[in-house]
């Protein structure tokens, strides 16, 4: 099993980059930059420094003893994301990535945004760095996470709401790119997981990994071993892949989740789970796609995992049976973050609420001293509207 | 003989000492048969070579007008089996040689381009597919003599200019982008459309084509004396959906004077 | 100068217990539970574990380098209670009196919340510690903090509006009192502010001291030396307490900043600055009162300040000078809370950015190589809706 | 003279082996006048005392019925002058000893509480003055022979119990708080009360005077026995409430029940 991949961005057969030429030369440029960052101390004392700061990590690994007890199976702990600055794991890349952008020589920022946590770290960032920023939304998201348009907006950055296709993630990407085409010169575009054309899915990857380099030297000193199972959510796939990584070469089992939305057989957006590979923003891999290869509309209820495609590093993962990935419906996840709300005082992200979902399951199954990890990559706070609407509509069920 | 036919599209308008033009057109927008008779009024028109674009629910190259577009088709179920009728009847009713502009991910979905050719196409524009990526969408396109139209931009180092001049397909041109952008007209011709192709011209021998953001004869001209051929997408569909009915009459009309304007 | 109060809570000439004699037994009972546990290192410890492992504390002590250089004056230290768990202060005081409450053998909780950060804190610990809770909040306050209420209902606590008197903090305060009355026997009260009877404001300024603990040490790590002055906002003045308490005794300059609302003279929450002696919520203390002593309803945009009382302690920090007390405009605070976020991307909230527009206003008047430390009790998450209703009113203003 | 008339109340109720009735009003809901003639109407049904209520803004210790009744008053303009007028018109027109039930802060406005002496006050119910506070209103009211009536709770302590009995003020009475919350009507008198009453009377020599949640006269007859005296709120301003025009003739009446109720 590789863990990096080739000079081309290819794990396996999926990653690479398939953009237009147009942005070849600036995704060279920014390969070149981020594998001399990585290698320039100053750069990495820099990122610790904001990272340690600012963001203020590291973030805590908390051992959810109250859901533990609840549930009578392993027992979890929680990598508490959501605590750092603007609520999730999103600002872990884009302070990597906007430390670049100075690096290169670029002075604006361009970023897409589907739950807005990445559009939010993106204009945090931003408004640190003194960049110019704009955030490419879909129209639907704009809709069911308006706090963080807000948020973005007080933060001096442009939100532009996108019209087309499904109004969701995969549209803002599409103008995203879009934008960046029309501007590469002196602009950097922030994707905001491990997605898209090569150097991103690495990049992301390694800005993220802080987040399981951190949870594992946590887990083994509060625990004195390696945790038995880690359970992340994936949509775009950055906060799995940041905790997972830095494990793969340890016994330890990896589940990442999938929004089953309405169900797999209705309206979803398990990528992995349903998708084949094909080529979606600039990279090769699972897509949710029908026969003739055109892309398919996601659903989750969860903005930031409402997308039909995945980082291709998952893709590899899922054919190497390194990872095992499973997924969760919109239901179950709202009975998860309610659950969690409940027991513990911790009010998670759908996205997140996701993972919960799958790691109570497995603390049932797994039974009583294991232990797994849980990333709980964002705070349910830009949430809390959509789910009123859904609980309200969902009044009778069984919720 | 698809190998010798974009080769021969640039020679007869060199010869003629004009570029050669080509138009483009979406797969099924407004219908099947309206593409396929304004292809025939392109054809009428003077133009040298049909492209036509399979549409595509993330057309990521695309600016307003060719999303439109995409969309309108997809709306009325334009798939494969269309795209294909309209890419035959193109060919046999205008007899010229046509061209597939498709996005990636519907060509990987095909088991076997076969059908492709069998339908007349004699060549692949792939938007997101950039020189670095050896992928096996070329071998078998090349295994049916299928040549992958390259792409430059403004952005293209030298060095990626020289690679596209050693690596093209046989009877390939290059497809210049001409600005920093997406598709979709455009007020003037950039100074960047330029310099790409003096230093494009510098290392490539192949015909280099321009496009993107050519709106009409004025920028058709100030290209004239730099490249060999134009492509007409935006400003040709902006004009079907101005006109409607009368749409033929006046495609037929425009390509002309496109065709006039590109007389050196 | 008296850093702690009397026996029977008195500050000078205030603080003490005013409220009817039905509450008296429960005051005396929390007070000795409260003494006991103090001294109780298991207690200590137990505050300690929740603290560190639950809220995220220590909290950061920021080094604004990018306001401080834009203002061009004194360095500008930020206090971030906002990266706290449930994004403010409140939770250093409600884990504290969850415990308290549990020692005490009862386990219900009920309490009063404004700009809904004490709410959420207290819905909270007490899913954490599997307590029933209700919640009280003014009408007008569940309006314009909306997002709070559903935190609240999605923990598990009932939010009760409160539809009397000016529908904001002051009329919660006097339902929860009444409520207390009535379910004594079981129930704690979590009074969310150094206010109330004795020994609430103690308490809570002991819980909240962590504050001004952590700032003192992290100040003088990064700096060397102790600050030349503090800067909190003040509602009931739990986070000034919190932060100005440990630097008493210090050759340390401290502004309290109050609600100067619409301005001095129209409609304010400035209580120390244009109030006087009275009794309220069961202690003496400044008061917003007319000539006759009825209570007059405070007005702040922030509504975590607007609150016509003030803690006692505070009070009698005034009339000794010990500590100066400000205000600041509803105005003001949104441009600080502007300028913020988009100069260091720390979008605070309003109650805060009353604290950000002092220490701007001080950092241009001592001018460099002094350095200031500013308490960020909260984060604005809670507050976007309300700042876009106030931009857009104000669209042609001055903002 | 004050210093008798609390005294001669509960003497003469017990003389005709009865509770003494003392009925609370809010000076100035609905009216002034009508506050009055409400009052001369408990007279006239045989009232031992009249209790008046400063409004306040902020009335901790009542509950829904006095909480409206208090913010009618305010919101009509009743100030100090116009809760003196009352108590002046009260104390005139019955002949009844009056109290003052007021919170903390609107007697700590007045610098001088001669005008309440002068109003014909013969003691002050503080409702959110409980005896941990040595407060300088003790001092003051003290100086003028206004006696402070203290509260009990069915949450006090005996020790707080012989507290009070031993600090009370001469000729006041202990006001026993019938139940844990805040007043307003209850069904029925609660276990608590009864408990309290019992708890207070092995250790307080003064009369024991029930409130909070006296609903009627089979409230009054359920503690005749155990104290000297009832006081009725917000049964009777929910009863002027009910009963609008008519209403004196009702209070008339209705305190005439509960003095009946009241025998032994
Ligand atoms: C809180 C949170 N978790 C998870 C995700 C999913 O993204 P990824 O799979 O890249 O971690 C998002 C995306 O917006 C998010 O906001
Ligand atoms: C973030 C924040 N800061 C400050 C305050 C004011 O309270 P205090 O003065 O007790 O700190 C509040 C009250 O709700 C608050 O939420």
């Amino acid at each position: 099993m590789p863990t990096e991949p080739d000079a081309g961005g290819h794990f396996g057969e999926f990653g690479g980059r398939f953009v237009p030429e147009t942005l070849i030369p600036a995704l060279d440029q920014l390969q070149a930059a981020f594998s001399e960052a990585m290698a320039d101390s100053t750069f990495l004392a820099e990122l610790e420094y904001w990272n340690r700061t600012y963001t203020g990590r590291p973030s805590l690994l908390y051992h959810a003893r109250a859901l533990t007890e609840r549930i009578g199976g392993a027992e979890i702990y929680l990598k508490r994301e959501d605590l750092n600055h603007t609520g999730a794991h999103k600002i872990n890349n884009t302070i990597g990535q906007a430390l670049l952008t100075r690096r290169m020589g670029k002075h604006k920022l361009i970023a897409e945004t589907g739950a807005g946590q990445h559009g939010v770290a993106t204009a945090t960032v931003a408004a640190l760095f003194q960049m110019e920023c704009e955030v490419f939304m879909g129209a639907e998201d704009v809709r069911r996470q308006s706090l963080n348009v807000r948020r973005m907006e007080l933060l001096g950055t442009r939100v532009t709401a996108v019209e087309s296709g499904s109004r969701t993630l995969k549209d803002a990407i599409n103008e995203a790119l879009r934008a960046w085409v029309a501007s590469v010169g002196d602009t950097h575009y922030v994707i905001g997981s491990v997605m898209g054309p090569h150097p991103f899915p690495k990049m992301v990857r390694t800005f993220q990994s802080v987040i399981g380099q951190e949870a594992r030297s946590q887990i083994l000193e509060m625990t004195g071993r390696l945790p038995d199972l880690l359970v992340a959510a994936v949509g775009g796939g950055s906060n799995a892949a940041g905790l997972f990584h830095p494990f793969l070469d340890d016994a330890v089992a990896m589940v990442g989740v999938e929004a089953a939305g309405e169900g797999l057989d209705a309206r979803h957006a398990a990528t992995l789970s349903r998708g084949r590979p094909g080529v979606l923003h600039g990279a090769r891999s699972y897509v949710l796609q029908d026969e003739e290869g055109q892309i398919l509309e996601a659903h989750s209820l969860s903005a930031g995992l409402d997308y039909p495609g995945v980082g291709p590093e998952h893709s590899l993962w899922k054919e190497s049976g390194r990872v095992r990935y499973a997924s969760c419906t919109d239901q179950q996840a709202v009975s998860a973050l309610i659950q969690l709300s409940q027991t513990e005082g911790v009010l998670c992200a759908l996205e997140s609420a996701h993972a919960v979902a799958e790691a109570i399951e497995q603390a049932r199954r797994l039974g009583p001293k294991k232990t797994i990890v849980v990333c709980l990559s964002g705070r349910g706070d830009k949430d809390v509207e959509e789910l009123n609407r859904y609980l309200e509509a969902h009044r009778d069920g069984q919720i | 003989m698809a190998r010798s036919e974009i080769g021969s599209v640039f020679a007869r308008a060199a010869a003629d000492q004009r570029l050669a033009v080509m138009p483009f057109l979406v797969a099924g927008d407004p219908s099947i048969e309206e593409t396929v008779r304004l292809a025939e009024a392109c054809a009428a028109g003077g133009a040298d070579l049909i492209e036509i674009g399979w549409p595509f629910s993330d057309p990521i190259a695309d600016g307003p007008t060719i999303q439109a577009a995409s969309k309108r088709a997809l709306d009325r179920q334009v798939g494969r089996a269309e795209v294909l009728e309209v890419l035959t009847q193109v060919r046999r009713r205008t007899g010229l040689p046509v061209l597939l502009l498709s996005y990636l991910n519907v060509l990987l979905s095909m088991n076997d381009l076969g059908p492709l050719k069998a339908a007349g196409v004699c060549g692949l524009i792939i938007p997101d597919l950039a020189l670095d990526e050896p992928a096996a969408i070329r071998v078998r396109a090349r295994a049916l003599d299928l040549p992958v139209i390259p792409f430059a931009a403004p952005t293209s180092t030298d060095q990626r200019l020289s690679e596209i001049g050693r690596t093209i397909d046989p009877d390939a041109f290059v497809y210049c982008v001409s600005l920093l952008g997406v598709t979709g007209q455009r007020q003037a011709v950039s100074q960047a459309a330029l310099g790409l192709l003096q230093r494009a011209r510098e290392r490539i021998a192949a015909p280099l084509a321009v496009g993107f953001g050519i709106s009409g004869p004025d920028a058709v001209s100030a290209v004239s004396r730099h490249a060999d051929g134009v492509i007409v997408g935006s400003a040709l569909i902006d004009l079907v959906q101005r006109q409607g009915r009368k749409a033929a009459v006046a495609v037929e009309r425009f390509v002309a004077d496109l065709v006039h304007a590109g007389h050196r």
